[in-house]
């Protein structure tokens, strides 16, 4: 399967979902979509076969929007080469965003990560109210989030 | 303890235990058998996705290695990947088919690393002494190669950072043939030792459609029958030009989770062979980065075959853009995402670790086994912990 | 009990007589004996003082902090400018010789001395005039005897003493 | 004088040198030594060698003796104190007590009786209850399941060791250990029903957790089971015990398969005691040799060769005695 029919295909599933779709090269789709259909869409994709996620990436930029990337790709011969980005806008004051852990349980833990450490609320995923890698006492800014500043030190001793 | 009419007690496991790794296991066992077990991690979260925030692009080859010591290559390798195709650069072929060569080298060690714990968690002290002492002979030829034994930090972005040493290839054909003949002896006293196979067939069952469902990765996942590996999905390095097979197993339980690791073994040294006889000569170091090198310093450079970095390195400024890399190290696939707005240090890092895909499975896999089965399936996922918590 | 789990069983035992009467060691004496490390060991960081043109990209490169640039008091008067110089910490120090490979005129190098005990924390690290008189010599009780690494078809590994 | 002739009085000599306490404690210093020994040739690797190294380290026992005497011994809060501190020094008691009524020689023991193999097997049976105290007496919830596991454990070994036992006590006509050993001057009871003996090998590792049945101190599941809260020298009191009771078996052992002191050169005490010895050395030794080749069985796994394995097999060669008495076999020494 080449890249642009991969793309033509997407493209026509998600006909009337809002989608933005692009591709680059050798073997990466963009998805974007809006928060509301993101469920659909993930549902859609899952059935073109694109059976797991690789990870959740969540992008803090301040004052402005989160983006979250669900980097999807397959087990399957015909699709592995392939990775499908599906990335959605979350505005700065409202980092809510449905959970897709009944499309695909594998983003169960990365899911959670990314409310640990970045403050995105996935709502339906399990795990909301739990701390993963932080500890459960933890009650300060989400550190992974730009506000958050780590100490550096210059190269003069 | 249990209080009246309370049939379940609930075990910690770890963080102090003998064989919990840098984790608590929390379990509910009904008598022997465990209702369900839950993992709960972060004990050795080091934030390196934060610290590659502050830290410039060449500064972070170390810090993403550090995570999985027994793995460092394939951190090490998707990394760089990631680099350098925001960069827009690729190595030269001899670097290439260096890269492969440690990987391979690392992909042996890990999974002897891998399989030795879990013999200690079953039991057998044998099977830990033994794959630990001969991962001596890899390390020895990894150290030869890149200057350290366990994070070698050797690529980099356009290269790697030592040319092959001069009888290196007869010295690992030694190593190799070592290996083939003890595998006889692991396959007499360990892998077909009744006692093991009691313990290990049968035993935390995970269907090929559980494992591609939660996204399992690496050996776990082949050993329910799918055949998964990036080396063929999205082949990089010199893989392209090498012959090897993707090794599964079928039963996609524990016993055949070791199979795997034990024939993926047998199967890197088929790709170690081929790296040695095919490897091409040439520079190890890009083009566009070797011009850089003062002339005086370049011609010591390819005399010593250790490459000097040129200054640019320093202060690496890398464009613009988003990249994702994937590369099957040991324990699975290693997954990057770079996000660059083009300053000094990446915008965002997403580092995704098999183990950290992985860990999902101690959930899953431990309902309803026996308390003994635990520690047999835990060894069994070759799960390390630091490489989850990252 | 069936015969082939039996066979496997006598194997095992078998197999275990074997290297309890036969087997290799892979064990490396120290301290007794030391192992010669390859070429190209990223041990301990030598400095030289005359060929650093101060150009800093050392401790830019450092990926854990622990080349730092100090500024040299007599030289700095001397010239009337600010002359700063490397030192490094090795309690930070995670000997990955990116600061070797980046000195564009040798002036820092490899050295293969990694086993070197400290009794404070200070002593760990060495400003500039320091750094330039060399690494420290590792302290033996017994003198070792140098051996090195064989790879060995039949022993896998095999510690032989080094021709000096 | 009189002491020094008291002292090698059967009663006496037995219970407190030989092969009563002194041997004991003896063995226990080789065996815990060679047994790291072995297990470190086998895994390439040498092993304690530092602690007087001429002999390749063979005081180190003594070495890891004198640092638990020195070791502070912790007793939990939360521990039934009394029942925690009782309960090492009972079981090692108890794992030694059986040996009172081996005898080392046709003419040499310390009292004689009709049922002294009985009397022997019986003791064996008290020492695991003291460890199920134990593991309840902490008050850890690892030791508990590792109490329990030596619960379940005893209640599958020890039916079909005693059939075993009983086999041959059935082959020789006599449940008296010097009778037995010297219905042995010909054929040992091992090649007349080596079921049996077979058997009673493996059961015998069974009951003191060698390898592959190392259960109740798993240390990869329940840290090391009844013993996890024990520290200092009442750490390494339970620990020889379970040393002491293999050696004791191994003494059984040798008497009722392995011809005893047969065949013996001259009826000395000395010279049988020997022969004995070695026998019962080289049986623990075997134990130790296990470690280096198996892993560990589940309890479950333990639990059904006990009584789907060992059981039947017992059952079977108490029938092959008795066929063997019945086609006319006469070895008894009457």
């Amino acid at each position: 399967m080449r890249l642009d029919d991969l793309r033509k295909e997407i493209e026509e599933k998600l006909n009337g979902l809002g989608a933005e779709v692009s591709s680059k090269d050798p073997n990466l789709i963009e998805v974007r979509v809006g928060r509301d259909k993101l469920v659909e869409a993930a549902s859609k994709l899952r059935e073109m076969g694109l059976d797991h996620v690789k990870a959740v990436t969540g992008i803090d930029y301040p004052k402005e929007r989160f983006e979250v990337v669900y980097i999807t790709s397959s087990y399957s011969d015909s699709l592995s080469h392939f990775l499908v980005n599906l990335r959605v806008s979350l505005p700065y004051d409202d980092p809510r965003i449905p959970s897709l852990v009944r499309v695909w349980p594998s983003v169960l833990y990365q899911e959670q990560e990314e409310k640990d450490l970045l403050g995105i609320e996935f709502e339906g995923n399990p795990r909301m109210e739990e701390r993963l890698l932080l500890p459960d006492s933890y009650d300060g800014i989400p550190p992974l989030r730009k506000e958050f500043k780590v100490r550096v030190e210059g190269i003069d001793a | 303890m249990i209080s009246s009419g309370e049939r379940e007690l609930e075990l910690l496991i770890g963080p102090q235990h003998p064989a919990s790794g840098h984790m608590r296991l929390v379990a509910k066992v009904d008598g022997d058998v465990v209702v369900e077990l839950r993992p709960n991690i972060g004990y050795v979260h080091r934030s390196v996705e934060k610290l590659a925030e502050v830290k410039k692009y060449l500064q972070i080859i170390p810090l993403v290695e550090r995570p999985s010591l027994a793995d460092t290559t394939a951190n090490n390798l998707a990394y760089v990947m990631a680099l350098e195709k925001l960069l827009g650069i690729e190595p030269p072929e001899r670097a290439k088919y260096l890269r492969t060569l440690l990987a391979e080298i690392n992909r042996i060690h890990s999974h002897l690393y891998g399989l030795g714990i879990h013999g200690v968690m079953i039991g057998s002290s044998t099977a830990y002494m033994w794959c630990f002492g001969d991962r001596e002979p890899f390390l020895e030829l990894a150290q030869e190669l890149t200057g350290a034994r366990l994070t070698y930090s050797y690529i980099i972005p356009g290269g790697v950072r030592r040319d092959l040493p001069a009888g290196l290839g007869e010295r690992a054909e030694r190593v190799l043939r070592y290996m083939e003949n003890r595998m006889r002896d692991y396959f007499n006293l360990y892998f077909n030792n009744p006692v093991v196979r009691a313990r290990l067939e049968g035993v935390g069952v995970l269907s090929r459609h559980d494992a591609i469902n939660l996204g399992i990765t690496g050996p776990n996942l082949r050993a329910s029958g799918v055949a998964y590996d990036v080396r063929r999905a999205e082949p990089y390095a010199a893989y392209p030009e090498l012959e090897f097979d993707i090794v599964t197993e079928e039963a996609g339980d524990s016993f055949a989770r070791v199979m795997v690791r034990v024939r993926e073994i047998v199967e890197s040294m088929r790709i170690i062979r081929q790296v040695i006889r095919k490897i091409p000569e040439g520079p190890i170091l890009h083009e566009s980065y070797e011009k850089l090198i003062p002339p005086k310093l370049r011609e010591s450079m390819k005399q010593r075959g250790m490459v000097k970095f040129p200054s640019v390195f320093a202060n690496l400024r890398v464009p613009p853009g988003e990249a994702i890399s994937r590369v099957e190290g040991g324990r699975g696939e290693v997954v990057f995402h770079i996000v660059s707005d083009g300053k000094l240090s990446p915008y965002r890092m997403r580092m995704v670790t098999p183990s950290f895909r992985n860990v999902i499975l101690f959930e899953h896999l431990t309902r309803g086994v026996r308390v003994a089965d635990i520690p047999a399936i835990y060894g069994s996922l070759d799960y390390f912990p630091p490489e989850a918590d990252r | 009990m069936s015969l082939s789990r039996t066979v496997r069983h006598a194997k095992a035992i078998l197999t275990g007589f074997k290297y309890l009467f036969a087997g290799p060691r892979l064990t490396l004496m120290y301290p007794d004996d030391i192992q010669e490390l390859p070429e190209g060991y990223r041990g301990m960081i030598e400095y030289d003082w005359d060929s650093c043109i101060k150009c800093s990209l050392c401790a830019m490169v450092c990926p854990a902090d622990a080349m730092k640039m100090y500024v040299s008091k007599e030289e700095s008067e001397r010239e009337g400018k600010v002359v700063k110089r490397p030192g490094i910490n090795y309690t930070r120090c995670i000997f990955c010789g990116f600061c070797v490979d980046i000195c564009p005129t040798d002036s820092l190098r490899f050295t293969k001395v990694h086993d070197v005990a400290y009794y404070t924390y200070e002593e760990q690290i060495y400003p500039p005039a320091e750094f330039s008189k060399g690494v420290p010599r590792p302290l033996y009780l017994r003198e070792p005897r140098k051996v090195r690494a064989v790879l060995d078809e039949r022993r896998g590994i095999r510690y032989e003493p080094a021709r000096s | 004088m009189d002491i020094l002739k008291l002292l090698f009085e059967p009663y006496i000599f037995i219970p407190l040198v030989f092969p009563g306490l002194v041997a004991a404690f003896l063995l226990l210093l080789i065996i815990i030594w060679l047994e790291r020994k072995i297990a470190a040739k086998v895994q390439l690797r040498y092993g304690p060698l530092y602690v007087f190294k001429p002999l390749g380290g063979v005081i180190q026992t003594i070495a890891d003796l004198l640092r638990y005497l020195f070791q502070e011994p912790i007793v939990p809060r939360e521990a039934d104190k009394l029942a925690f501190l009782m309960t090492p020094v009972f079981l090692f008691g108890l794992a030694y007590l059986p040996v009172v009524a081996v005898p080392i020689s046709p003419t040499y023991y310390a009292f004689r009786s009709d049922v002294s193999l009985l009397i022997v097997m019986a003791l064996t049976t008290l020492a695991p209850i003291f460890t199920v105290l134990m593991g309840w007496s902490s008050n850890n919830k690892f030791s508990l399941i590792g109490g329990v596991r030596e619960g379940y454990l005893v209640i599958s070994y020890e039916i079909p060791m005693f059939l075993s036992a009983i086999s041959m006590a059935i082959l020789y006509k006599s449940l008296d250990l010097v009778e037995i050993a010297e219905a042995q001057k010909g054929l040992w009871g091992v090649i007349l029903n080596p079921l049996a003996a077979i058997n009673m090998l493996l059961l015998m590792y069974m009951s003191t957790s060698k390898f592959p049945f190392e259960i109740p101190e798993a240390e990869s599941e329940i840290v090391a089971g009844p013993y996890t809260e024990y520290s200092g020298i009442i750490y390494g009191l339970v620990m020889g015990a379970s040393y002491v009771k293999l050696y004791v078996l191994s003494l059984v052992y040798s008497i009722l398969f392995l011809g005893g002191w047969n065949p013996l050169p001259i009826n000395d005490p000395m010279v049988a005691g020997a022969m004995l010895f070695v026998k019962a050395f080289l049986l623990v030794a075997l134990g130790a040799f296990l470690r280096a080749v198996y892993p560990r069985f589940r309890i479950d796994q333990a639990i059904s060769i006990g009584w789907k394995i060992a059981f039947p097999l017992s059952l079977i060669s108490v029938v092959i005695s008795l066929l063997l008495i019945m086609g006319g076999v006469s070895l008894v020494v009457k």
